[in-house]
Order: structure tokens, then C-alpha cells, then sequence
């Protein structure tokens, strides 16, 4: 039955195509208490920097109309201690890893990447040029194409495993920044990262993020999302991770059709923290309710010509 | 270990202006260990309200697998909270957290709790297992005005029981940290708003002091780093899951 | 008491800041069987083209968590028919109008502009530069910021009335986009527009609007709205009217503490056909509540010094 | 005219699956004035679901100020209004558009009243209102299977009344357009799926025939141009507030 799931995405070998999306599930070592890691296609860390960081000034989360803002701004141990500690834990489990990367200069980013992606268990890079919530670093190399594409030329060069650059919403033309990456090198492409928003507290007249702005996720963007890979799936060839208000296996499926091989599910997990392998146990039954033997099937069929194509094939 | 569970509504009330006493029932209540941990509860099934609240754990009763939290309904997710009626489910996940250990007095050892507003309620079961390991307990409950007291004959029966208020309409005028006791005690709790916590922090440095701390939180279970304070060594703790009880040594608030 | 909702914008004087947003009110027909529509500060009537339009294919709405898309395809009888038959209408109402301009060329835009500025009832001119639903015209004009200035410059120089100019939040930058209609002349912004977003209809695998995509409104773009308007009121010294998910009292307050001097509400016309009288009649005492005299005092107070600024003046 | 009220619900029941009967009460209801209007219903306070949902009005009591609407339960918002129970209040906004005129025939005329799932509910009061009149009603209902046959009884006690089932499990087997007639009627009222619309235009073309349409909504009441359908000479009509009832010849589906 769940093999109606397995996907191949360069350097992941799938059971199934649901990941927890980087930052919305530290390390993994929380829910491991709550249910068998084993059981998700793959586990996205946390954004890890060359230096551990504190991130930013308490509060850093503020609820919005179905979504959230965050300004974590990076907290993480740093690439020593999460190769020492966190990532040799994770190799306990029979899942593979994709190692988010941040940093705030190109070297950064390639060191960080370089070593990590020696760890065993990383299978894949994921590249975080989006990032909202940090002052200098992350969000700028997503929202110029040039800049975009040196850096994932850069990281390619160094690193063992695939590459997957993480997009931002914020731009004018998200395709553009997606051919772009795909001429770096990219293997991949997840989408998207969070909106960048903000709530004022009427009472104190500030906004209620000591970052002031934070990035928004959860069902409220479900529709940016959508909308941006149904766009750059078909002007892409290389495969797409799609995050951004998922959860549910529906949705899911929804943005299979938008053009998406996997997914990855973020803010879901803390309102059911169970919500992952739940999707995972819902889905080949609503795929067989409408009609498909495998959710490969799916992607990319709200535009394609159906005889043309059945999904990413590595 | 932390379950997610429907659980059933055995009752809900309305205690003092706008505070509402609310007891469910599920076997998740067997997982209660501690006084002070608390609950994250998903208020409706719409992605609006999105986020699970945090409330503390009031009551525990282990025999008939129910629990009571007391809660402020203020905001649109505590304001549906309080429309739950007898017999309707509510999604909890729980327990959650690190609460006062009671372990760290002796028989016979004096006690003082002091609670402020919304942070009175967990220090009623913290009292009740303290009075069942023979320790001497003395409370000190803060509040603004007269009207907004509650549960203060719970507390009166498990040891003596100081009241203020802001307004001096009930008990001592002024707040918890105006009144002056003569007894040396071994040991304070406390739970309240920050300055609260600050001002009790400051009239018994030296002490043994445990407080509890609160802070927006986005899973509750320690994955997201939303709810980080900062530790004097320059580390941090997550008030979800290393707290939301600090020795007052361990934190910078 | 309303008093202390009266506000003076460049061409308007507004008994409170409170006014529909463009294509949620029509041109107000349908509203005055509901109430009388000298209650509003103003209203934003539906973006006027120079020929008739009839819009794209049905569907044309889908709804989304907390939110709504829209692709009406900018349907409306056309210049002639809205100077002859609906402001001569509307004048019969004590109430400013503001006319919504949209064009598929700079020429259309401002051929309409100069006619429709005479009507004696239009106050102020909303320019759409931002309408994501049409094919050609609209959007293009407002990602780039040379071209969003030369068009604002060339109805600057025909209007007889104040130009407001409304921005896409579909940008990397919204901010220079702003400054560059500053310079261009403008005399006043209103943001946002909508976000591009789309729903995929899983039973069909087709896109549930036959445009495609729509535009995103409601609540779930609040704090992308509010980010903005925080960002841009910073940055320029005209007026903002702030629109974007507005439903009540409390969000009106938001977006003037953001950098707001008045607002628009649109999709919750939808939900509460009486949420704009009721907004003006609960404004006074919110404010009230918190301490303020006058609306104008609210004005960017999240990111002010308190003493230096007391609102917009003009 | 128009009004948005907060109405009780009266009461609610499954009349076949997923098919509930909804009656509630309210002064809204002395608006109601044309069968096949329809109403505007927000079932939850909450933005999500956010927008309100259209339902037909099925029977109108002005005696008892009550009304009742006939819905599937089958996405977010129809399964929330599914829950509602008596004295609960549902947020109501309507009467809109304009429904079948039912002065269309006289007295002694035959009408045809051709109804498809739940496009039959609509019929029920028209129906009632032509008997008022004095005019002679045949009924057709289509539906899928047997089981999901309703008000079959009240339909009877109308005027003479087909099923028709498209597996043959009761009544005539196959669509609405399956019946022949030998009657000749004066009018015919068809409410249902398009598809079926289509089918029954053709069917009796030529023939005096009234169509009732659906699309998606934003307003309701004619502001947003969602609901537009185009018409023989280039122009358009709102469904929401010219409709959904509609002349066959007026509009293009
Ligand atoms: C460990 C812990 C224990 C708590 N125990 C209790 C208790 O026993 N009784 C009680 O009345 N309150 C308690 N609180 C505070 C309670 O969580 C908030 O009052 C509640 O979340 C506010 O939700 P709302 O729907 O009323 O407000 P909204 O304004 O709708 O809340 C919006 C968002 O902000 C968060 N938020 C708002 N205020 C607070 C706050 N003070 N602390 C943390 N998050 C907040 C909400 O959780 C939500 O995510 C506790 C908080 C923590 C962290
Ligand atoms: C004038 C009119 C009268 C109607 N009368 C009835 C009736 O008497 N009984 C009944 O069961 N249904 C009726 N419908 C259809 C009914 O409106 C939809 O079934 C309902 O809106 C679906 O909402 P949902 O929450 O179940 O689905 P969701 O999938 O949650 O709906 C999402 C959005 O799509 C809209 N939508 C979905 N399906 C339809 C549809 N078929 N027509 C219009 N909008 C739709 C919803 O209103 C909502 O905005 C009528 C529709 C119209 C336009
Ligand atoms: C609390 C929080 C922390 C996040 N941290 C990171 C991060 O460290 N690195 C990253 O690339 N994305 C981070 N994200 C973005 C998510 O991975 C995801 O792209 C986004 O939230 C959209 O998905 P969602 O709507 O399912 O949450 C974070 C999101 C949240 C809510
Ligand atoms: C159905 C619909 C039609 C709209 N039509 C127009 C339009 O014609 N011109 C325009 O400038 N904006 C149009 N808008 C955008 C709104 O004016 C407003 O900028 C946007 O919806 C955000 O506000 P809201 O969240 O309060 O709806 C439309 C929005 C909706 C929902
Ligand atoms: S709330 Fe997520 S780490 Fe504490
Ligand atoms: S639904 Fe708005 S015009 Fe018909």
C-alpha cells in the first residue's frame, strides 16, 4: 500500500515523500518521544550555521489568521556540535537527512556546507537563501538571481551530496531566481520559505516580535504557495520540496498537482505534532479515492498533458 | 510521556470576573507527575484560532482520571476556551514541561507560596502534595481588587493563606511582596507576571527561590525555539520543556 | 465623538478614514440598499477602464483559509458609462469618491485619468498598478519601479484631482517601488493590492479559478500588509491608505499604528455587508479605550518617537 | 429587503445522507417573499471558513417566521452548518435574488417543475405557491439511487410526482429528461445541476422554461462580479441579484 508513496529525488531514496520542514522540528530528538522517526520519507534540520547562534530577543512568535509569524533568527549549537552530536543521534533512525545550511557570507555557507554534507547520514543539502529573520545573510542571496546562482555554484562545488536551494517568496519573480539556481547547479529546489509580515499590539503601540517582522507560514500562505511552484515547476526540470500551510494529506496532493515531488510540512507539526506520520497513514487511501496508483502521478498535473508525464524521474 | 487526547469536559464555571475553572477528563491524566507542568490545548478545529494555548495544570485527580485548569479568558482563543461545555471534547496535549519538584523539601520543612493573578492556580496542587509530604505551607495570593479572589478556601485548608490586593479591598493592600512574615522558610514558590517575579526574586535573594516562567510559544514540546530565555553562563533554556519552573539561579528574566 | 475620526488627505476631507476598497463595493448601488452611504469616509469605486470589460471566465472566486482569490478580470462598464451613469449616481450621497484607474496601456491610463478626474464628486485618484488578474496592463506597471514612476507622472500632469497610486505587494522591494512613485508625483499610496496565489481543485487536478490564478485578500494577508505599510510609511512622506484583511476595529488601529492615515476595507464587505458603518461606529471608543483623542495620533506610532508626530497633515 | 440576522435554529435533521433539513426562525423571514431565492449563511464566527455559503430557501412559514433550507454536507462549510443544533444562532443574510415567479401562469395552467438532487429542495415552496394559485403541477425528481430520495411524500400531496433514479433502484430509470410526458404544460421550473439544465433547455426548447443557476460567490448581492454569466446579446447577468432564476433565452450556460 505505502508504496504507493515511494519517491526517488536526487540522493533521496523516499519511502515516502513527507519530511518535517527544517526549523519547525529542531533535531528531531522532541518528536522522537512522540513517535518513531523511521516512519517520515526524510527529516529537514534545522538551519545549522558555521558559529552556534542565539538567534533573537524573546517573543518570537505572534499567531495571525491562520498562520504565524516567527523571528527564531537562526538559534541553532552550530555545524560542530550538529555534526558531533545531533546528527550521529539522527543516525539512529532509518531516515535520511537533508542539512539545512544558513549563513551570512558566501564563505560561511560553503564551509558549512563542505563539512556537513560528509556527515553519513546527510543526504541532500538544503540551501537557505530566504531567511527573513537575520540582518545580514540568508534572505538577500534569495531575491537577487546572480547572487543566487554564485552561491549555489559555490556550495555545488564543494558539496558531497545534492543540492536543494530553498526559495523565497518575497520577490517580484520567483522564476526567474529558480532558472537561476537550476544554471548554479541546483539539484533541487524547495519552496517555499516563509512571507515576511508583522503584528503591532495595539495596547503597547509596538509590534509583538521583539524582531519587529518575522515570517509568516501555516494554511494562511497555502495559496502563495501553490501558485509559486505551479509557476516554476514548469519552467524548471530539476524536482521541487513544497512547504508552505500544509496539513493535511489533501493538501498534500495539492501541491503534487501544483507541480511539487515531495513535501515538506512546517507549523502543521505544532498545532498536531503527530500530523506527519498521520498524513503519511491518510494518503494512499485518498490517492486510490481519486483514482491514482502513485503520487508520482500527480505532480505537475494541474498544467501538464497527462500522457506526457508522471512525475520527476531521476 | 506526552499524549495528544480528546479529552471530555466534566465541567466548566466561571470562578471570578472572567476566570473560569475548567475540568476535563481522558486517561492523558495519568502522565501527571508534577505540579507546574501545564497543557497545550487546541481550542477549536478551525485554523482560526491556529496556535495551542499554554495553561498550567490546577488540579489533578488521578482516580478519576480528571484534571482542572483555571484559566483568564481574554484573547479569541481563551474567549472560545470558555464556550466549552459538560460533555463537548477539547484537544490537549500534555503534560508538558518541567514543574516544582515537591521532592526538594523535607517532612517538616516550611514552605512559602506566592502566586499572582493567573499564577495562583498551580500552586494549589503544588500545596496539596506538600501538605501530603508533611511540609508546612504558607501562601501569599496577589490580586488587583476583592471580586477577583478565588479558591481561596482551597488554599486556606492547606495552610495559611495571606491575601492582598492592589486596592487593599481584601487582606493587605499593596502586592504579594508588601507583606512581611516573621517565619524563616526553607523554600518559595512562585508563579505570576514577570515584575512579580522580579520583586519576589529580589526580597528573598539568597533563598532557595523556584519560579515560573512564561513565554509565546509556537509547539510547546521544545522543537521550535520560540520560547528561549537566556542562562547566566551565556546558554539558554526552552521555558517549554527545561521549564516552565527555573531555580531562580538558572535564568536571566 | 466622531469627531475624532475626521482626517484631511491631499484632495480629501473625510468625516472618519473609513472607505471600501476598489471591486468590493461596485460602485456602491448594491451597499445603499443596506445603508446610507453618507455614513463612509469615502469609497473606492471599481477600477475603471476606458472601454467596457467583461472580465475573465467564471469561476472567479475560491476561498482559502482565511482568506479569499479573486480573478474578476477588472470587469466594468467602461469610462463613458461610469461618467454618465454611476458618479452622477453616487452624487446624490454626501460622500468623496475616490476613482480606481486601470489601463492595459500608459495611454489608457491616462486618457481615463484626465476624463474621470472632472466628475465634480471624484476627490482623488487611485491608479491600480497592481491588479494581478489581467493579462497585459495592471501588474507590470507596478514591479518595476522606472515605469511605475513614468506612469505616475504622466496622470500627475492630466489630473485635476489628487493621485494616489496603489501598490502590488507582489514585489522584492516595495519600498523602492514606493519612493519611485513619490518622485513620480504621487500624492498619496494605498497598499496592497492583492497576493498572487492559486487553489488546485484535487477531484478536477485543474486550478479552481478558470484564470488560474487570483488574487489573495482577507485576513490571511494581514501582517504582509501590515509589514509593508510599516516599511513604506518609514520611507516616504505621502499618505498611506492601508488595505489588506481588514475586518474590524482593531485592525483599522493596526494599520495606523503601522504607518496608515486611513484604510480600505474589502473582502469582509463580503462576510458582514455592515462591517464598514459598523467599524465607524465602534472606532471612537477603541480609541478611547486606549487613550487616544484623535485617529491621526495613531498614525505610525509603532516606529515614531511619540512626541515628534501627531499624524499625517497636509 | 435585505438583512443580516442572527436566527435561531429551530431544527435540524439528516433527511437523506449527507442531506440535512435546516429550519430556523427569525423576522428575516417577512422578507421572503418569491420561491427560489436564496439566502447567505455564515457558519462560523471564525475567518476560516470565511466566506459565507448560498442555499436555496426551501419552505417559507411567515406565520411562524421560520424558513427552511435543504443542503448537502460535503465541504468545510456545509459540514460545520451540519452541526448546528436547536437554539443555536446561525448568522443569516437574505433574502437574495430573485426566484421563479410563480404569477408567470394562471389559474387552471399546467406547470412542469423538473428537479435534480439538490436542486429539488427550491421546487418544494414554488410548487406550493402554484398550487395556491390554482395552477396544475407534475413533479419530476432525479436522483442518483433510492436512498437518496426526500420529501417525496410532500411533493405527492402537490400535484403528480416521478422519481426518476439514474440506477433504476426506484422510479423511472435514468435522468430527468428520461420521462416522457403526453401532457402538454404551460411552463416549466428546473432547478439542478447544469449539465441537467442543459438536458431539459434542449429537451423542451421552444417551450416558456425557467432555470435556476449556480456560481461561485463572493458578495451575494450583485457588488463583486463574481457570478457573472454572459447573455445572448453580449452583456452579462449577476446570478446573485439578477438570478439565480433566469428566463432559458436570457442567459448563455
Ligand atoms: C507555561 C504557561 C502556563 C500558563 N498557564 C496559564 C494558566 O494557568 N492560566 C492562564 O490564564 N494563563 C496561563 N498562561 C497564559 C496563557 O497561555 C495565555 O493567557 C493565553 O495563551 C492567551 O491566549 P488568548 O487566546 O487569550 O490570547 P490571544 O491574544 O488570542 O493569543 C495570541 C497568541 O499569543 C499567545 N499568548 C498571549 N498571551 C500569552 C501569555 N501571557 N503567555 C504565553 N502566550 C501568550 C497565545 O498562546 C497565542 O499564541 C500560561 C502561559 C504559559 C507559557
Ligand atoms: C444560488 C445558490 C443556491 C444554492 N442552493 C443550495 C441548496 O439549496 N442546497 C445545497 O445543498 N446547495 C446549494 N447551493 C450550493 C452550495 O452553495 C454549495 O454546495 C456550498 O456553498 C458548498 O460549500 P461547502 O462548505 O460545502 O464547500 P467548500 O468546498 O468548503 O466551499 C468552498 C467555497 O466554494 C463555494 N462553493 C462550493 N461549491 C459550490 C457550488 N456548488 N455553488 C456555489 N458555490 C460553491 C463555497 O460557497 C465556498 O465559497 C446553492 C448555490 C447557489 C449559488
Ligand atoms: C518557527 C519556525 C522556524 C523556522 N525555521 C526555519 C529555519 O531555520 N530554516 C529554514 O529554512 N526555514 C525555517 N522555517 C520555514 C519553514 O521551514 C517553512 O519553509 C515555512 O514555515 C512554510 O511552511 P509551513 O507553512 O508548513 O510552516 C521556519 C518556520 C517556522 C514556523
Ligand atoms: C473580489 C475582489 C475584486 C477586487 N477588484 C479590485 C479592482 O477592481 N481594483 C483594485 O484596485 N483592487 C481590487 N481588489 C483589491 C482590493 O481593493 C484590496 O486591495 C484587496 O482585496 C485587499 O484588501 P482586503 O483584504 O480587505 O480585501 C479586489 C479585491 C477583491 C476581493
Ligand atoms: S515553544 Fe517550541 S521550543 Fe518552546
Ligand atoms: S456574488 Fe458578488 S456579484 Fe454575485
Amino acid at each position: 500500500m505505502t508504496n504507493s508513496l515511494k519517491i526517488d529525488l536526487p540522493g533521496l531514496h523516499l519511502k515516502n515523500p513527507i519530511m518535517p520542514a527544517s526549523g519547525c522540528f529542531g533535531f528531531g530528538r522532541e518528536f522522537s518521544n512522540l513517535y518513531d522517526l523511521s516512519k517520515l520519507g526524510a527529516i529537514m534540520i534545522k538551519s545549522t550555521t558555521l558559529e552556534p547562534r542565539f538567534g533573537n530577543p524573546t517573543p518570537r512568535v505572534a499567531e495571525t489568521n491562520a498562520g504565524m509569524l516567527n523571528a527564531i533568527g537562526l538559534q541553532n549549537p552550530g555545524l560542530h556540535k550538529v555534526m558531533a552530536e545531533e546528527l550521529p543521534w539522527l543516525d539512529t533512525f532509518d531516515v535520511p537527512i537533508i542539512a539545512n545550511v544558513a549563513g551570512t557570507a558566501m564563505e560561511d555557507y560553503v564551509e558549512t556546507a563542505k563539512e556537513i554534507s560528509k556527515a553519513p547520514n546527510v543526504h541532500a543539502l538544503e540551501l537557505n537563501i530566504s531567511c527573513p529573520n537575520v540582518k545580514c545573510g540568508g534572505i538577500q542571496f534569495g531575491t537577487d538571481p546572480e547572487t543566487a546562482k554564485e552561491l549555489t555554484k559555490a556550495v555545488k562545488n564543494v558539496s558531497e551530496v545534492p543540492v536543494y536551494v530553498k526559495l523565497s517568496p518575497n520577490v517580484s519573480d520567483i522564476v526567474s531566481i529558480a532558472k537561476a539556481v537550476e544554471s548554479g547547479g541546483a539539484d533541487g529546489l524547495t519552496m517555499i520559505n516563509t512571507l515576511v509580515g508583522m503584528r503591532i499590539d495595539l495596547k503597547t503601540a509596538k509590534p509583538v516580535l521583539a524582531n519587529k517582522t518575522g515570517g509568516l507560514s501555516g494554511p494562511a500562505i497555502k495559496p502563495v504557495a501553490i501558485r509559486m511552484i505551479h509557476d516554476v515547476s514548469q519552467n524548471v526540470s530539476i524536482p521541487i520540496i513544497g512547504m508552505g500551510g500544509i496539513s493535511t494529506a489533501e493538501d498534500v496532493l495539492e501541491f503534487f498537482l501544483a507541480g511539487a515531488s515531495a513535501v515538506a510540512v512546517g507549523t502543521a507539526n505544532f498545532v498536531n505534532p503527530f500530523v506527519c506520520p498521520e498524513i503519511i497513514d491518510t494518503l494512499p487511501e485518498l490517492l486510490t479515492s481519486l483514482g491514482y496508483e502513485h503520487i508520482s502521478e500527480c505532480t505537475g498535473r494541474s498544467w501538464r498533458k497527462h500522457e506526457q508525464y508522471t512525475g520527476y524521474r531521476p | 510521556m506526552i499524549q495528544q487526547q480528546q479529552m471530555t469536559v466534566i465541567s466548566q464555571r466561571l470562578i471570578a470576573p472572567n476566570i473560569y475553572e475548567l475540568t476535563m477528563e481522558g486517561t492523558l491524566v495519568s502522565s501527571m507527575t508534577m505540579p507546574g507542568q501545564f497543557v497545550h490545548i487546541k481550542v477549536s478545529n478551525s485554523f482560526d484560532p491556529l496556535l495551542r494555548r499554554p495553561i498550567s495544570i490546577c488540579q489533578i485527580d488521578q482516580e478519576a482520571s480528571r484534571f482542572t485548569v483555571v484559566y483568564r479568558a481574554e484573547g479569541k482563543g481563551t474567549k472560545l476556551l470558555a464556550e466549552k461545555a459538560a460533555g463537548e471534547k477539547v484537544d490537549v496535549l500534555g503534560p508538558l514541561g518541567k514543574g516544582f519538584s515537591p521532592d526538594e523539601v523535607v517532612r517538616g520543612a516550611r514552605a512559602l507560596l506566592i502566586g499572582g493573578g493567573i499564577g495562583i492556580p498551580p500552586l494549589l496542587q503544588l500545596s496539596r502534595e506538600l501538605n501530603e509530604r508533611g511540609v508546612n505551607v504558607t501562601h501569599i495570593l496577589g490580586l488587583r481588587t476583592a471580586a477577583d479572589v478565588f479558591y481561596e478556601e482551597a488554599f486556606n485548608e492547606l495552610g495559611e493563606t495571606i491575601i492582598t490586593t492592589e486596592d487593599g479591598s481584601k487582606g493587605t493592600k499593596g502586592f504579594v511582596t508588601s507583606v512581611e512574615l516573621s517565619d524563616e522558610f526553607d523554600v518559595i514558590y512562585t508563579c505570576g507576571p514577570t515584575p512579580m517575579l522580579k520583586a519576589v526574586m529580589q526580597k528573598y535573594a539568597g533563598k532557595k527561590v523556584f519560579i515560573s516562567l512564561e513565554e509565546r510559544m509556537g509547539c510547546g514540546i521544545g522543537a521550535c525555539f520560540a520560547c528561549v530565555c537566556k542562562t547566566p553562563d551565556d546558554g539558554y533554556k526552552k521555558i517549554c520543556s527545561d521549564g516552565p519552573v527555573f531555580r531562580a539561579e538558572e535564568v536571566l528574566i
